[in-house]
């Protein structure tokens, strides 16, 4: 067993936090939500540029190899930073899609993908689904050549920017997945912000006529891809997660030896050192099953990679918001200001924990294959 | 990064495991199975076992007659022996006097102590605690009077884990009562058959007797006795609290006890079910599980950083040992849950003199609360969690003292 | 609504503390439970002088017809002096059953010997198999020759191996789980037939296990309607969460008592360790706790006898979701703030500490009624 | 003791329900309900409303137009309107000025605020804590400088909710800096409108603006203004910081939420089945009722000594404080958890109709997100539990 990181992977680290720390302080930050609905096509340019697109992808594509742990470096510091820009969601999530979609044009498209060329969003989550991978209620009836959708998908991050849609749809052969440009007529696009001000979209399909060559893969082969895809997206969250929940710990920490109360630092009052080392528990908690989620992300066996998945999105959920609830508490009113860091900690880890399924969710999965195991 | 054991390393568990599935004497693992206790001579003989085998003194280095195992290695080991469930080689020798006569003994004490203490010839207990120096144990005020070539000891000490199966208890006195509270205390060791030693039971809330108090009147120990420095016994309590806590966790005990949990559940009758197939009883495992797994990578993550720099403990291990204990507590809850009313009766209550008498079987059950009971102490003891959670914020997060 | 004592419950109320307190002490309690019975019988009288045995019995049929609320009162004092006597199963649980289905006739003869501390009556309800199902009774009751004989074993008894009678839960019709077919039969300790094993419980009081082998019962010593012995289990059941939370309450405080006291008292570090925010904070949250159990052991007093059966139980299973909670945060808590001597058995908290955990698994534990209170859709109605 | 409800009780919970049913429009309620921050209009014209039924200042004493209702009865009608979404009645003024005004205040000044207040033509703002100054209340460093008839007052105060509503301000000041620091401070009444006051908006993390900072800049406040006397201005501020303790579990917001609760849960989807027939949601949900049934009793219990005007010898208030903000909390994140994806959404308050999601979703969320206040402000929930440990176990 290694834990520690090499030294590409530690140089990788300081340039993604220098980078982090100019583009996406405060201000910039607030400008970036506010003015550009947080995301700009500019820094995506610039992290192609800077080969993060490529991170953990297959070299024969124009990637530099490596895996996930590659990419879960770059997560940490995006959750660090508070990232909102869709990485996770749109990148991590399409560029396993593709990957494993067994399409010929796959190479092609992983290609323009790295070049950051094309941005993708991922309509795959439904309102039923609450952490269910293949939930899909979208239907997908051939016509004679292409296919006919109709359905509705809800919180596709990166959609109000995306270049294309990475679409799943089911039909009588299973699940299927379809690739959708920005302009195709039929499609609608109900846009709106999330509360930590990264922004989605609801989309809806009445009776969308696709044609053939927008079917990537193999009509109702889909599964195992989209599976696999949000595997590592899951992932992917936890590690945003463990960078956001780190630098609150760390905020807060700070605070507390700053902070003056009845003529004392608070950070001199054992309650709240108590509370503060409980939260550092939870968060090394969460790192390893970080760590243990990386190990299994991309694992072949289905069951073996679930299990370990939710497991890891469980703790990593339940130790975020323990640690966003107490840095915000910690902090006093300023905790609940916007103009203040830690609120904004507090709102992303919030989404962050639903996303891909609540820690609730995933201790249920965890349950569910206990049982089925016994 | 790499999270997986070594392929040597899994081969090593395979080893242990098989060796402990041969070697240990069936009637033990019967006893370990309920959470019976053992008689010393059962302790003894599988310490014996061990040690014919040269696993008796898990952290020794070779020197010293130990097996030179890596940190992971011991970590397995131990982990072993908690989930199977084998007693662990006694601590009070094998993981405390031991190292500290290796450290800190002369050439003559090691010489003769030793392969006496990994073969559990004799048998060891800690004097370190006194009735007024719980968590503050510098605050100590057992008296050590230098009366020509021996100490003339007087005080009291408490909570001798199995004191009364002792043969030598090593302790820390106070040398130079003029000296400032952590100067001016020495490290000696007291033959428990020494005149005006006197042992008294202490019984714990699960009925049983396994700590004791200890008080010496006017015992006579020869300066000889004494470990390292006068007046510096204080570093070797230091050395002690600090020492290696491998296993601290005790991942495998609450591996253990969750596998009995489920095991009872899958007997019990929950409604028109089993108590198994109840969705609260099964989130209840799982989320305990979940926190279990990361503290196994935890303590991995611990370990590896042990063996870059081997010279000093990592505060991080006060982790291990807060939600160790935790994890621990909340198993034996679950445990405890699950047997419901049959957990009623009274350990040992529950013996009828002829089988054949018994009206009806409760008695499975009358181990169960002990184990849940005396959990609570595994939070006050080896340094209180109060006391784990002063590190953490003080040491790792910087917090003023 | 009135939570001031009027002034005959706080006679009441004086006369059990005063009792208790000259009676209980610690060091009394461990020579009672010394005794061959493992209570002590003289205190039982005493008990019984002073009227707390015929408390809730109605006075047409020899008792002092006190309501819930004073049966609150009596057993908060004895959850403080953790009395070993079978108050619980005489009075509260066997003394229910009673008081639910027997006839003016039995009552009439089986109160005044209770009430004078002559007669104990345990409830033998529970078996192996039944947990907490109070229909899971395999016992089977058969009627020859105008007497029934009973068959079948029993475990966990209250107080079963001192018990004079024995109300025993059997099944006269129906498979094991049907709530319809169970009937009550009270039956003489020493009865052919019926043998049984006391044993102490974790928390120093007694129980036993019984096996009943063609036991016979004359027909008149049938409790209730035939058949309809589920019903009065289920009342038994009510009384018993009532008398536990209350009791519960009383153990609460004192745990939480001496903990303050011992934290003011134990010098650590050249202070008392009440000067450590952490440990003030544990004190903090152990009022909370008892404060919360505090109120849901009057709300039981309140829905206790109240007609509406789904209101009521569905209530009951809160009070006895929170008592264990709270009584699983308070006692932990307290053996912690204690340190070492918590966990031994020479030191009085540790006692508080079993006794909140083995009422817990009394009755239902915390997650049976949650679940139970889930299906019946919870208290507040549904609004957008 | 006598744990049977009074029947009288009962009818009057009936009446408050049947003037309800009759005054509060169904946009309003609908509104209030949502869990945005209240408008100042609705809020002046319910207490106006209410004035005219003689409701709009329950607690205060009969001769300043209180109404003489048992405290018990006060909880009654608090509960009503809030569980029917009328809207509050301006906090400030009504728990906080009020009992200041009618005990210390000359009778000059309660005939010109209390009148007014009562009928909603005034709204007040708090000023207490400063940006350095939280839970250490006492060591604020606003100045009041007497020049002539006046007070010259420079400082800054922060956290006042609905500052940017009020027409007049009440204020703690420093009079005399040189003396302990709970001594020396005075309580004035300041017009909003006064040169020298800027009142500054601070978004909270629900992205709306109720909570704001004041600035005072050479603030010139007539001597008149003072309530009491100069130099005494701590004793009555602590005077409120104890007032109304036995109402801080805040069960009817508590009841509502969970209500709401239940409504999304049997709305939301889990799969292809509804999220309240999962069992162990409906566990969690059951969890949530049990406490708040534990602390409805407490909080009867504290009614019931506030009647009698005892001393509970309890540190009723911090536990009803720490726990009813606990459970205000812990019901919020099963409402987010229960809303799913809706939970995420940042729903503005004027067109939330136009985006996905049950009609229910809309605020929620927000709301979740200002309630982390609640653990905070009022004295943060580690002072009372200093309170219970040093103020009453002696800890």
């Amino acid at each position: 067993m290694d834990f520690a990181l090499t030294e590409e992977q530690s140089m990788l680290r300081d340039s993604l936090r220098r980078y982090v720390e100019k583009e996406y302080a405060f201000e910039a930050r607030r400008q970036l939500i506010e003015q550009a609905g947080g995301f700009r096509r500019a820094h995506w340019n610039a992290y192609a540029e800077m080969g993060w697109l490529g991170i953990g992808l297959p070299e024969a594509s124009g990637g530099f190899g490596g895996d996930l742990s590659d990419s879960a470096i770059l997560l940490e510091e995006f959750g660090r930073g508070l990232v909102v820009e869709p990485y996770a969601a749109s990148h991590i999530q399409a560029s396993r899609l593709l990957l494993h979609s067994g399409d010929a044009r796959a190479a092609e498209l992983i290609e323009a993908l790295i070049a950051g060329s094309t941005l993708y969003a991922v309509a795959h989550n439904e309102p039923g689904a609450r952490g269910r991978s293949l939930w899909v209620e979208t239907r997908a009836a051939a016509t004679g050549g292409g296919s006919r959708i109709s359905g509705t998908k809800t919180q596709v991050l990166a959609a109000p920017s995306a270049d294309r849609f990475l679409v799943s749809a089911r039909s009588e052969q299973g699940l299927s997945l379809f690739l959708i440009d920005r302009d195709t007529p039929g499609m609608s696009l109900r846009e709106y912000r999330l509360v930590d001000g990264s922004q989605a979209a609801d989309l809806s399909f009445d009776q969308l006529l696709l044609p053939e060559s927008a079917l990537l893969g193999a009509a109702g082969k889909a599964d195992s891809a989209i599976d696999l895809a949000i595997s590592a997206a899951t992932i992917a969250c936890c590690a945003e997660m463990v960078g956001a929940m780190e630098q609150a710990l760390w905020i807060t920490r700070d605070y507390l030896r700053t902070r003056k109360q009845f003529g004392v630092a608070i950070g001199s009052f054992q309650a709240l050192q108590h509370r503060m080392a409980d939260m550092y528990i939870a968060l090394e908690q969460a790192r390893s099953m970080l760590y243990r989620g990386l190990a299994y992300a991309e694992d072949g066996d289905a069951i073996r990679r679930r299990g370990a998945v939710s497991a890891s999105k469980a703790q990593v959920g339940r130790s975020a918001q323990y640690i966003a609830a107490q840095a915000v508490q910690l902090h006093g009113g300023i905790g609940l200001t916007n103009e203040y860091c830690i609120g904004h900690y507090f709102k992303r880890l919030l989404v962050l924990e639903a996303a891909y399924g609540s820690s609730a969710y995933h201790v249920g999965v965890v349950a569910q294959q206990l049982r089925d195991a016994a | 990064m790499d999270l997986r054991f070594t392929d040597e390393e899994n081969a090593f568990r395979e080893e242990v495991r098989s060796f402990i599935r041969e070697n240990l004497p069936k009637p033990v693992h019967a006893k370990m199975l309920e959470h019976r206790a053992l008689s010393k001579d059962e302790v003894v003989s599988w310490q014996r076992i061990l040690n014919a085998r040269g696993w008796a003194t898990p952290s020794w280095p070779a020197a010293w007659g130990g097996p030179g195992w890596t940190a992971v290695q011991r970590y397995i080991f131990l982990d072993e022996l908690h989930q199977f469930p084998a007693p662990e080689p006694v601590s009070f020798n094998v993981s405390m006097i031991g190292p500290v006569i290796g450290t800190f003994g002369s050439d003559e004490q090691k010489a003769r102590l030793l392969p006496r203490i990994a073969n559990l010839d004799d048998w060891w207990c800690q004097g370190f605690s006194e009735p007024g120096a719980g968590s503050d144990l510098a605050a100590l005020s057992t008296s050590a009077i230098r009366h020509g070539d021996h100490y003339v000891v007087n005080g009291t000490k408490m909570w001798q884990g199995m004191g009364h199966r002792a043969d030598w208890m090593f302790t820390l006195v106070r040398t130079d009562p003029a000296a400032k509270k952590q100067a001016g205390i020495s490290f000696l060791l007291i033959d428990m058959k020494s005149p005006g030693l006197s042992v008294q039971p202490i019984i714990t809330i699960d009925g049983r007797h396994e700590v004791n108090s200890v008080f010496l009147d006017n015992v006579r120990v020869p300066v000889a006795q004494r470990v390292y420095l006068e007046n510096k016994g204080w570093d070797v309590a230091k050395f002690l609290l600090g020492n290696e806590r491998t296993g601290i966790a005790r991942i495998g005990m609450s591996k253990y006890l969750i596998r009995r949990a489920k095991q009872i559940a899958a007997q019990v009758q929950d409604g028109d079910r089993t108590l198994a197939e109840d969705a609260g009883f099964r989130r209840r495992c799982a989320e305990i599980e979940v926190e279990l797994k990361a503290l196994e990578i935890t303590q991995m993550r611990v370990l590896a950083a042990m063996g870059e720099h081997a010279e000093k403990p990592d505060p991080r291990s006060s982790i291990l040992k807060i939600k160790g204990v935790e994890l621990r507590q909340a198993a034996s809850e679950l445990l405890l849950r699950a047997a419901g009313p049959l957990a009623l009766a009274a350990e040992g209550e529950y013996d009828p003199p002829n089988p054949e008498d018994a009206p009806a079987d409760t008695e499975w059950g009358s181990t169960i609360a002990p184990v849940y009971f005396i959990l609570r102490a595994a939070s006050i003891y080896g340094g209180a969690t109060e006391v784990q959670k002063n590190i953490l914020a003080q040491a790792v997060l910087g917090l003023p003292k | 609504m009135d939570f001031d004592l009027a002034d005959e419950q706080s006679l009441f109320k004086d006369a059990i503390d005063k009792l208790v307190q000259k009676e209980y002490g610690f060091e009394q309690r461990r020579r009672y439970a010394a005794e061959p019975e493992g209570w002590s019988r003289r205190v039982w009288s005493q008990l019984a002088e002073q009227g707390f045995l015929a408390l809730p019995f109605d006075e047409a049929h020899g008792g002092l017809g006190y309501g819930p609320v004073e049966l609150m009162l009596v057993n908060e004092a004895l959850g403080r002096g953790l009395l070993l006597e079978p108050y619980l199963s005489t009075v509260v649980i066997a003394g229910g059953a009673l008081r639910a289905g027997a006839s003016d006739e039995q009552l009439a003869l089986w109160v005044p010997q209770i009430a004078a501390g002559e007669l104990l009556v345990s409830l033998a309800y529970l078996e192996k198999q039944s947990r907490y199902n109070l229909a899971d009774v395999a016992t089977r009751a058969e009627l020859r020759d105008g007497e029934y004989r009973l068959s079948g074993t029993k475990i966990a008894v209250l107080h079963g191996d001192s018990a004079d009678r024995l109300l025993v839960a059997a099944r006269t019709a129906g498979a094991r789980t049907d709530e319809e077919g169970i009937s009550l039969f009270m039956v003489d300790a020493d009865s052919a037939g019926l043998r049984r094993r006391g044993y102490r419980t974790q928390d120093g009081l007694r129980a036993a296990d019984l096996i009943l082998s063609d036991v016979a019962v004359p027909a008149a010593n049938l409790v209730g309607r035939i058949g309809g012995g589920h019903a009065l289990l289920q009342r038994a059941s009510d009384y018993a969460i009532a008398a536990l939370a209350s009791e519960a309450v009383g153990c609460m405080q004192a745990a939480l008592e001496m903990s303050v006291d011992y934290l003011k008292q134990r010098q650590q570090f050249g202070a008392p360790i009440s000067r450590f925010q952490a440990l003030q904070h544990h004190a903090a949250d152990m009022l909370v706790e008892v404060e919360q159990a505090r109120s849901m052991a009057m709300l039981a007093a309140l829905v206790v006898d109240d007609v509406d059966e789904a209101e009521r139980r569905k209530t009951l299973s809160a009070v006895k979701v929170q008592i264990g909670k709270s009584g699983r945060i308070v006692g932990q808590l307290a053996v912690q703030l204690h340190g070492g001597i918590g966990v031994t058995e020479e030191y009085a908290v540790g006692h508080y500490f079993k006794r909140l955990t083995m009422i817990e698994s009394q009755f239902g534990d915390g997650e049976h009624h949650l679940t139970k209170i889930a299906a019946a859709g919870g208290f507040v109605s549904v609004t957008p | 003791m006598n744990f049977q409800p009074d029947p009288a009780d009962q009818a009057f919970r009936e009446e408050v329900r049947a003037f309800l049913r009759e005054q509060l429009p169904v946009d309003v309620a609908a509104r209030n309900r949502r869990g945005f921050h209240p408008s100042k209009e609705d809020e002046l014209w319910w207490t106006q409303l209410l004035y005219r039924r003689g409701w709009s200042a329950p607690h205060w004493p009969v001769e300043y137009g209180g109404t003489g209702w048992s405290p018990q009865r006060r909880f009654i009608f608090e509960e009503e309107c809030f569980l029917a979404g009328a809207p509050p009645t301006c906090a400030a003024g009504f728990s906080l000025l009020g009992p200041v005004l009618y005990t210390y205040g000359s009778d000059d000044q309660k005939a010109r605020f209390l009148e007014p207040t009562r009928r909603g033509e005034i709204f007040w703002g708090q000023l207490f804590s400063e940006p350095n100054a939280g839970s250490d209340l006492a060591s604020l460093k606003t100045t009041a400088v007497r020049d002539g008839d006046h007070y010259v007052v420079n400082g800054q105060k922060t956290w006042t909710t609905e500052g940017h509503y009020a027409d007049w301000l009440f204020c703690l000041v420093r009079t005399d800096s040189s003396s302990k620091p709970q001594r020396g401070i005075s309580f004035l009444i300041i017009d909003a409108k006064s040169p020298g006051v800027t009142i500054r908006p601070i978004v909270s993390i629900d992205d709306a603006h109720t909570l704001n900072e004041t600035f005072l800049d050479n603030v010139r406040v007539p001597v008149a203004n003072r309530i009491g006397e100069e130099n005494a201005g701590w004793s009555y501020a602590k005077l409120l910081l104890e007032h109304e303790r036995a109402f801080s579990a805040e069960v009817p917001r508590n009841k509502r939420l969970l209500s709401q609760l239940k409504h999304i849960a049997a709305l939301a989807l889990d799969g292809g089945a509804r999220l309240i027939d999962d069992p162990l949601f409906s566990s969690r949900i059951a969890e949530a009722e049990i406490e708040l049934r534990a602390l409805e009793w407490l909080t009867l219990r504290a009614l019931a000594d506030m009647d009698h005007g005892a001393d509970a010898g309890r540190p009723v208030g911090s536990v009803l404080k720490v726990r009813g903000s606990e459970l205000i909390q812990k019901i919020g994140a099963l409402i987010v958890e229960a809303l799913g994806p809706y939970g995420l959404i940042a729903y503005p308050e004027l067109d939330f109709e136009t985006l996905p999601g049950p009609e229910a979703a809309a605020g929620k969320t927000a709301d979740f997100l200002y309630r982390r206040a609640v653990t905070i402000y009022g004295g943060s929930n580690e002072i009372q539990r200093n309170i219970i440990a040093k103020g009453f176990l002696g800890l």
